[in-house]
């Protein structure tokens, strides 16, 4: 019972250098987390029997001695409320991009060492991202910087916060002073903001952030006037139509759009909306496309556009008189499968007109977005399907002109001093205004950062600045719920937030970030800062019904003119070919714009289509490759506006022809020991003028290889093992089209063959809770936060490339990806599939084949119905992971642990043991929490009701695809679940009876009778 | 005596085929003493050069194989190849290829005794002394393969303070009792059999630490036909044990792949597959040791011609046998309609690890057909090669099931690569070494064919001179006067 | 034809003879040897019974709960809602020592503690390994007294280690619980005998009460 | 009886032969001859020598037998009250005992049992090891390990007589009959 001496968490509540210095500290949490300690140094009883033992076969008697003794170290005065050993969780939020986000944090003594989704805010529902959730890795971070530096004359001074305070003073009066932010909703950074600037009236503001979605900003401008924000409503959508847009994962509002998404497309209780998506590469919306048609970006203006001529010309759908223009334009040059995409889509919305919605991804230029909005108002999708509110900041100019501004001045030496809060412009501000070099010549530049990263090191001043977690604020939600953050830990390395910093800057004295929020939100009007209120928000986590009010924007004649011809311009772009291909960047789905850059669990999180970790690659399609006659694995050399980088190359499938992709955000010089060196940076490649599609790149193939580490194997694979994949994956994993389903509900079940399961002996009967799990195919959009939930809760190790190479990797859930071609074709023929996703973990098979085969009994079956892994009973045989059919179990080859710096192991889930080296381990479906909810429930004598037990999984998944209970409880969901039709499970020909189920997943396409539905088949030909 | 022959020089050659010459066991001109002489030389005389020079070379393997595992025990399995899937590589390979080689000593020991094949008198001590040495390196494996070797004790049912027991339903459990008995019944029989031959050379001894360290090894033994009769039977009977342990053996290895559900290892073709397989790769071990040993110590006379022919020839049989069996499992396979055991062979022969399977076929199946031919079972040059070439055929054999099942088993998600990091191989190289240092040490210390068996066998035991009744053993109804007239 | 020549003969001494009884005792005495080997992985001293370590406090638990009487509670007052019986913060001791021996030098690092807020750093005397997870809650609450566990605490100057604490003594436990239910009212009562049979109570309690205690892995082991 | 005494210091004669059948013959005579305290002693086994000295069949298979039951039952029990019944634990939903799982184990350990009892058994009845013996003294014995045969009549014998006995050796071998004295 370890919870003892987790006491000392108090010891977590000092300042840095006792942290640092300490002893007990070390000892301390070396206790606390024995990484592997145990098994060196087994407990007294067995390691004494031990020595004795060896001793004795010596023939020698030999005293034992006991191991090293621990220490208790209760508080000297208990903080109220606070009960030892019992975890707390306190509502808070993030911000990404000026969207705040809402989380619940779980604090172990003190330690936060969980992020979940906060129910109350309206961009979380409960759900977490991968990305938010390894915020708390990022807390922790060893390598974030610890302390100010002056760097003058290529030397570098220690500082501290108070010599900072005394010379900030005058620092901003007068000309030549310029603060450059990042995209914020902060109420109380906004009124700083004015603060300041009233402060120093000379003084200039700029936000700068490289991933954004201005271009949707602009466009909603061009066509109503003023700019407004766009809120998708995918629950009633019966249409939903996307252009390189991927609502379900880069949006900021994504996790409530896939719950709606997932919501509607149940084939028993959905509206089954439909859903359209032309894209130069897979997104994760275009992977549940019923439609989907690869466009190179450059191409999707084109399409877009035909699909409004259609509408107009051929279905009769009136345009607002202005906009006319957008359906003259016509493509004659669109190939057979966009035809065919274009005129499904225009009789669909047409006739789920009010029903559908278009969406224009943020790569896209603004007239392609004022187009959607123009189509969207026409279709009457407002207020339906979609909703305005009004921009938060609409005088902001764009991200882009504000940095170039910024770049314009430092370079005619206008800026003497320029504050940079957050975010890391020398990494990432566009190529062409050689940023980094301007930068190092500002007089007197301040960069407060997390790390001590590219644009510090060339700052005259570096301010560490506190985690999201260790300080106060607050943030507006995409629908502008007011949204509190809260410390739950002292700053471990005494770092200060924005706020902070710019009230020392606005001379408003040095004030803790709880006096300023609390100041600026009683200074909101209309909101009473009453200690009720304050507890109520503070617990919530949101101030309820502070959302925006929606408005409906009259559309504006002279806006529209000029986006008609701006869509004119982007037409007249021919298609890319395979001399000039075309390149698009994108921001990547694990370490965002590079942010995330030093976070193991992100870095190693294998991305959801490539599988691809610790890297970034060129994506093509196969038959793109073959044309330019690169290889999988080959490193290509790609030249792009002026720039030219060595890439190794990833073959997808799904990719448009001759159109490449690639992520922003790897190649970190300064990210620390985890991101620096990994992936290559791209930003190299981005301008001004063309920050996402850069047409007419050049690649070339340069003969040399570098192994990408994938968690699964490449696309390229012998043909043997190609055919026979493509075999096995129509029964893993199962789906067929809703009109099939509709009209027989078994047709998943009719591909079953195999002998009636019995067995041999008398089957076990399994009383009291069972449990059982159902994963929701349908749903499951393959975000990955499942898999960064668990390797929180679960204390999962991080085990670096070299080892992902070596197919060692650990997370306990993998996301089986898998395309699906059309019979018959070979691995070089293939060009497009389709994909689909089955998370697959431990599924705790009744008659589990692993538990046969350990020779010492170290995983066995507990009465509930659990496959149990006792990690201190397993001395590392591999035979139970041999025997495992699904190869879900994972083995700790090294010590991970190890290494761990001391912070890093506070993330530590004490309710969870740590794997020593040599020790299997797998999914326990969580039982820590199982146990803790048990003994709860019968500590006071009741039974535990359905859904108060939640593995990590089930909790954080946005679409609510995991269902966890109690299968002997008939009314639980997961016994519901289990008797739809679409249940069945993987590998059951084996009757080693999973008790993991699947619920098929059921597309729904135009015309989807089985007939037609070879699914893969027609996407084959798709743009083949 | 009338036994002396004189042939021409080609007298060693008794592999005439005439079934109604009996061909002799021992040939040239020896007596009881002469084979003494012979045998005992070995240990007595000086060893030649080429012994330490061998001796030095294995002896180093042997400290190259103890720096491989204490760097494992050291820093974890992760230091060798083995990943998910593949989480058995070349440890257990290893360790069912030295298994698979100890076999042929019991069999030659046990087995031709019970069927009275008199013949593996000259050979049997030597290849039980293999036994030995093979089971050695095979439980260096299993050992060092578990990922917390400190805790591997809990193998045994010992009494502990957890209350724990093991699970005797797992195979590997199975395999521990079967592998133990397997060493410590091979060690009893092979001692036992030395007993009188360790008598010999105590007898022999010319100085005093001779004579203690042999006679204490050989516990007093004083040829007493009283304690003749009592070791015969005790000796009879360790072979009726030792025939079925020695069948069991491998096949209780074989359940370690039957019983899991793996496909291409889940297959009720495996124990007697494996055992044949057993016995062919350990006949081909004895004759690769067996041919440089009986020339450099000139043997010739009483390890012929006749008993390397004889072994071609069980070789030839078993390796038609496993080429039977490989040929079975494409066939189930196919028949059994299993989709995944179908997809499992069809990779085996055309998937990644294609190379080792047809290294293995052509090895196993093909090599030994040349035995059909008599040229090759009585040339030892071409013995010899075709000897080492099968011990490297059945090798990859436990390589190709071991790895090729596993690396692509159900869902193809999970499917891997294994490659063997530099340790797997400098380990499995040291493992020889082990082998080859005990076995020099056997030569250079212990008498290496079984005396007081061949001389049983020899003619001059049975009272076949002219004028008496034929060849053949003695049956004891005998009066003095019966013999006297 | 072939005589020895070399006239030196080698012969083992008369006194070999004993060299079988030998072997036999060997044999015999090996057996033992393994029983006792065994048996003492099991006596307490390879299980840290009387494990006393000395405590920066020398606090009395026979003074404070023998003779004044005070409910375990009182300091370890989780132990009825969590796993921890958590060790009383400093502020706890203050409550009476404010007062009570407010001068004594023995309390002084209590003193300093509570001044500076730096703990008290006692020494564990009741450790398992950390990949066990006990908790308390779920046996006092079932009517497992602290006493079946730590003994009689109330008559110890010094808190020493009185049960072995293996896997196999708690195991016994889990598989015959009536040896050691009692009311949950009497669970902190420390010298409490039953009025009637132990094991009749016992049953009867668990009877009642339902106790089924799982021997699941997975019960402790996390 | 006195004879012993007759005779201290003296374990008795030792006639030796060169062939096998010469031996044999020799073996057939002191048997006839009635002695009982005698040997043969042969560099490998002789077949029909024990008829010819008439030694009784031995009890090991008896012993070997018996030690293979325990052996089977040691197995069986073992698993049985370890895995179904002191710690019983659930695994892939098997019975916690059926005999197909428990067959190789309690193979083994019968293999084993019988195998120990059949060298132990061999070596007690056999009284060995014996390392002193009054024959290790005589320098020609040492050829019984080599290519000599030897027929040794103990004085303890209840027929031994100086003479007699002397005289029925000479009179089967051809050589003559060593004296081997027992040290004190």
């Amino acid at each position: 019972m370890s919870s003892m001496n987790h006491h000392n968490g108090m010891a977590y509540w000092r300042s840095l250098d006792e942290l640092e210095q300490t002893a007990e500290f070390r000892e301390a949490v070396g206790r606390e987390f024995p990484n592997d300690d145990w098994d060196r140094l087994p407990p007294a009883t067995r390691r004494q029997f031990l020595k004795v033992m060896g001793a004795s076969l010596a023939l020698a008697g030999l005293t034992a001695c006991r191991w090293p003794k621990e220490e208790i170290v209760p508080f000297a005065h208990r903080p109220e409320g606070r009960t030892p050993g019992v975890p707390q969780r306190f509502a808070t939020s993030m911000e990404i991009d000026g969207v705040a986000l809402g989380m619940l944090v779980t604090s172990f003594d003190g330690r936060p060492i969980k992020a979940e989704g906060n129910p109350l805010h309206p961009d979380s529902l409960g759900a977490l991202s991968a990305v938010a959730q390894a915020e708390i890795l990022q807390l922790y971070d060893p390598d974030r910087s610890r302390r100010l530096l002056l760097r003058e004359g290529g030397q570098q001074y220690v500082k501290d916060w108070n010599e900072f305070e005394s010379l900030a003073g005058g620092l901003f009066s007068g000309a030549g002073a310029a603060v450059l932010a990042g995209a914020f909703s902060s109420p109380t950074l906004g009124a700083l903001r004015e603060r300041f600037l009233t402060a120093h009236p000379e003084a200039r503001w700029y936000e700068y952030e490289p991933i954004s979605r201005d271009n949707e900003r602009e466009g909603t401008r061009l066509v109503f006037g003023s700019m407004v924000r766009i809120h998708p409503h995918l629950g009633g959508a019966e249409v939903v139509a996307c252009f390189d847009a991927d609502p379900l994962f880069d949006h900021p509002a994504a996790l409530r759009l896939v719950r709606e998404f997932a919501a509607a497309r149940n084939p028993e209780s959905g509206t089954g909306g439909r859903l359209y998506v032309g894209e130069s590469g897979f997104s994760l919306t275009g992977v549940r496309a019923d439609h989907r048609v690869a466009v190179a970006s450059s191409r999707v203006p084109a399409l877009l556009a035909a699909v409004a001529n259609s509408l107009v010309a051929e279905h009769g759908l009136e345009l607002p008189a202005a906009a006319a223009g957008f359906a003259g334009a016509t493509d004659h040059s669109a190939t057979d499968d966009e035809r065919h995409f274009v005129d499904l889509l225009a009789a669909d919305l047409m006739t789920h007109r009010s029903r559908s919605v278009v969406l224009v991804g943020p790569r896209q230029a603004p007239a392609v977005h004022a187009l959607a909005a123009v189509l969207n108002h026409a279709l009457g999708a407002t207020g339906s399907t979609i909703t305005y509110t009004a921009d938060p900041s609409p005088d902001r100019p764009s991200h882009l002109e504000a940095i170039s501004d910024l770049a314009r001045r430092i370079q005619d030496d206008e800026i003497e001093t320029l504050l940079i809060l957050g975010g890391n412009p020398a990494y990432d501000a566009p190529a062409d205004l050689d940023f980094a070099d301007l930068l190092a010549g500002v007089p007197v530049s301040i960069h407060l950062s997390l790390y001590d990263d590219e644009t510090s090191k060339l700052c005259t001043w570096h301010l560490p600045a506190s985690h999201s977690l260790e300080s106060w604020g607050d943030g507006a939600a995409w629908d502008g719920t007011l949204s509190l953050r809260q410390p739950l830990i002292e700053p471990l390395y005494g770092g200060r937030s924005a706020i902070e910093v710019l009230a020392i800057a606005a001379d408003d004295g040095p004030k803790s970030g709880y006096e300023l929020v609390r100041e600026s939100l009683s200074g909101r009007s209309g909101i009473p800062i009453s200690g009720d209120f304050w507890r109520r928000a503070l617990r919530d986590g949101v101030v309820g019904q502070s959302a925006w009010e929606t408005v409906a924007p009259p559309t504006d004649p002279a806006g529209l003119a000029s986006a008609v011809d701006g869509l004119r311009e982007l037409l007249e772009v021919g298609r890319p070919t395979t001399e000039h291909p075309e390149l698009v960047l994108v921001p990547d789905a694990k370490v965002f714009d590079g942010r995330f850059a030093n976070n193991g669990w992100l870095q190693e999180l294998p991305d959801a289509i490539t599988k691809i970790t610790w890297d970034n690659a060129l994506l093509i399609s196969p038959a793109t490759a073959r044309d330019i006659g690169v290889s999988d694995s080959e490193v290509a050399s790609v030249e792009a506006r002026g720039a030219t980088l060595d890439l190794p190359v990833c073959v997808v499938p799904g990719m448009a022809r001759n159109c490449a992709a690639v992520a922003l955000g790897y190649g970190r010089a300064a990210a620390g020991q985890v991101g620096n060196g990994v992936g290559v940076d791209t930003y190299r490649f981005r301008t001004t003028a063309a920050p996402g599609i850069l047409s007419g790149v050049a690649i070339r193939g340069t003969g040399r290889s570098y192994e990408l580490a994938t968690t699964q194997d490449h696309f390229a694979i012998d043909t043997i093992g190609f055919s026979e994949r493509n075999l096995r994956v129509a029964d893993l994993v199962r789906e067929t089209s809703l009109d099939a389903y509709l009209e027989n509900p078994e047709i998943i079940h009719e591909q079953e063959h195999h002998p009636p399961l019995i067995s041999l002996w008398k089957d076990h009967e399994y009383e009291g809770e069972q449990w059982g799990m159902a994963i929701d195919l349908n749903a499951c959009i393959g975000c990955n936060a499942c898999i960064v939930a668990c390797q929180a809760e679960n204390n999962i190790p991080v085990v670096g490339r070299q080892q992902v190479l070596n197919q060692r990797e650990m997370q306990w859930i993998r996301l089986d990806r898998y395309f699906k071609t059309a019979p018959g074709v070979t691995p070089d023929e293939v060009d497009d599939a389709e994909i689909v996703f089955q998370p697959m973990t431990c599924v705790q098979c009744e008659n589990a084949p692993c538990e046969q085969v350990c020779p010492v009994a170290a995983t066995q079956h507990t009465t509930d119905g659990l496959n149990a892994m006792v990690y201190n009973r397993c001395i590392g045989t591999r035979y139970c992971s041999n025997n495992c059919p699904y190869k879900v179990r994972r083995f700790n080859f090294f010590n991970y642990h190890k290494d761990l710096a001391d912070t890093t192991k506070m993330q530590f889930n004490p309710d969870v043991t740590v794997r020593s080296r040599g020790v299997m381990e797998k999914c326990t479906f969580c039982v820590q929490r199982i146990e803790a909810v048990r003994i709860a429930a019968r500590n006071d004598n009741r039974p535990i009701a359905d859904g108060e037990i939640m593995p990590a999984c089930a909790q954080t998944c946005p679409a609510e695809a995991i269902t966890f209970g109690n299968l002997n409880d008939r009314s639980s969901d997961v016994s519901r679940s289990r008797e739809e039709h679409r249940s069945y499970a993987a590998l059951a020909e084996l009757n080693i009876r999973p008790r993991t189920h699947y619920l098929a997943r059921v597309n729904n396409p135009v015309d989807g009778m089985p007939s037609s539905v070879e699914g893969a088949g027609d996407h084959g030909k798709e743009s083949g | 005596m009338s036994a002396t022959t004189t042939e021409p020089l080609s007298y060693l050659d008794n592999t005439g085929d005439d079934p109604t010459v009996r061909a002799r066991l021992v040939v040239g001109d020896n007596d009881f003493h002469a084979v003494t002489n012979k045998v005992c030389g070995i240990v007595e005389s000086p060893q030649p050069r080429l012994w330490w020079v061998a001796f030095a070379i294995s002896s180093s393997l042997t400290l190259v194989l103890l720096a491989m595992i204490a760097y494992l025990v050291t820093t974890g399995i992760g230091v060798w190849g083995l990943m998910i899937p593949v989480g058995w590589g070349y440890a257990i390979v290893n360790f069912v290829f030295w298994v698979g080689i100890g076999h042929a000593g019991t069999l030659i020991s046990a087995i031709l005794f019970l069927l009275r094949q008199r013949w593996r008198t000259s050979i049997n001590r030597f290849a039980e002394g293999m036994t030995i040495f093979a089971v050695v390196c095979a439980g260096v494996f299993p050992g060092i393969h578990v990922g917390r070797v400190w805790f591997a004790y809990w193998l045994a049912p010992i009494p502990n303070q957890m209350s724990m027991w093991p699970n005797f339903r797992s195979p590997l459990l199975w395999d521990v009792f079967a592998v133990g008995t397997y060493a410590t019944v091979s060690l009893l029989f092979w001692y036992m059999g030395m007993i009188p031959d360790l008598a010999a050379l105590r007898d022999r001894a010319k100085t005093k630490i001779r004579y203690y360290a042999y006679g204490l090894l050989a516990l007093g033994w004083r040829s007493s036909n009283r304690h003749w009769h009592r070791f015969e039977f005790a000796y009879l009977l360790l072979a009726a044990l030792a025939t079925p342990l020695v069948l069991s053996v491998h096949s209780v290895v074989s359940f370690d792949f039957a019983v899991s559900i793996m496909p291409g290892w889940h297959t009720t073709i495996f124990p007697p597959y494996f055992v044949a397989g057993a016995i062919f790769s350990g006949f081909a071990m004895v004759v690769t040791l067996v041919i440089p040993v009986r020339r450099i110590y000139g043997l010739q006379e009483i390890i012929t011609k006749r008993h390397l022919e004889n072994m071609a020839k069980i070789m030839l049989a078993t390796g038609t046998m496993v080429g039977f069996a490989y040929s079975t499992e494409f066939f189930i396979a196919w028949y059994s309609g299993n989709t995944y055991e179908a997809f499992t062979f069809m990779n085996r022969a055309f998937g990644p690890y294609a190379w080792a399977y047809w290294t293995m076929v052509t090895c196993n199946v093909l090599v030994p057909q040349v035995f059909w031919m008599k040229r090759f079972r009585t040339n030892t040059i071409l013995l010899w090669i075709a000897s080492v070439l099968i011990n490297v055929g059945m090798w990859f054999e436990r390589f190709v099931i071991v790895v090729s099942s596993l690396s692509r088993d159900y869902l193809p998600t999970s499917w891997g690569y294994y490659r063997p990091s530099i340790v797997d191989i400098l380990t499995f190289v040291g493992s020889f070494g082990l082998f080859f240092t005990l076995f020099l040490l056997f030569v250079r210390f212990l008498p290496i064919v079984g005396m007081a068996e061949v001389k049983g066998v020899m003619p001059q035991a049975h009272l076949d001179r002219p004028g008496h009744r034929g060849h053949g053993d003695y049956h004891g109804d005998i009066t003095g006067t019966e013999v006297l007239s | 034809m072939n005589e020895d020549k070399s006239n030196d003969i080698f012969i083992f001494p008369r006194w070999t003879g004993i060299l079988r009884p030998a072997i036999a005792a060997g044999a015999l005495g090996g057996a033992l040897y393994a029983t006792v080997i065994v048996a003492f992985g099991f006596s307490p001293w390879a299980t840290d019974v009387g494990y006393a370590p000395v405590q920066p406090v020398p606090y009395s638990h026979a003074l404070h709960v023998g003779q004044l009487g005070m409910d375990c509670r009182y300091c370890h007052n989780t132990v009825e809602h969590t796993a921890a019986a958590a060790i009383p913060p400093t502020q706890t001791c203050m409550n009476c020592h404010k007062s009570v021996r407010a001068a004594s030098e023995r309390l002084i690092p209590v003193f300093e503690s509570y001044s500076t807020g730096m703990p008290v750093q006692w020494i564990r005397v009741h450790d398992l390994p950390d990949f066990v997870y006990f908790n308390h809650s779920a046996h006092v609450r079932r009517g497992v007294g602290c006493v079946s566990c730590h003994g009689r605490i109330d008559t110890m100057e010094v808190v020493t280690q009185v049960k072995p604490l293996s896997m196999s003594w708690c195991l016994d436990c889990h598989r015959n619980p009536e040896r050691h239910l009692r009311p949950v009212e009497f669970i902190t009562e420390l010298d409490w005998v039953p009025d009637d049979d132990q094991l009749v109570l016992g049953r009867r309690l668990r009877e009642t009460k339902n106790i089924n205690p799982p021997q699941d892995c997975n019960t402790c082991h996390r | 009886m006195s004879k012993t005494a007759e005779h201290a210091g003296l374990y008795g004669y030792l006639a030796s032969f060169d062939l096998v059948d010469e031996f044999l013959v020799a073996a057939t005579r002191v048997r006839d001859a009635g002695y009982t305290h005698w040997d043969a002693h042969s560099p490998f086994v002789i077949h029909g020598l024990d008829a010819a000295m008439g030694v009784k069949k031995t009890v090991l298979p008896y012993i070997v037998f018996v030690a293979g039951l325990t052996g089977a039952a040691v197995g069986i029990l073992l698993q049985w009250w370890t895995n179904a019944v002191d710690y019983p634990f659930l695994i892939s939903g098997k019975p916690l005992f059926s005999l197909p799982a428990n067959i190789p184990i309690a193979f083994e350990t019968t293999i084993l049992f019988a195998a120990i009892s059949a060298l132990v058994g061999m070596l007690v009845l056999n009284r060995l090891p014996q390392l002193y013996h009054p024959l290790f003294a005589n320098r020609s014995f040492k050829r019984a390990t080599d290519d000599r045969f030897f027929i040794s009549i103990e004085a303890v014998d209840p027929l031994f007589d100086p003479t007699t006995t002397r005289e029925l050796l000479e009179s089967i071998s051809g050589r003559p009959i060593e004296e081997i004295e027992d040290q004190p």
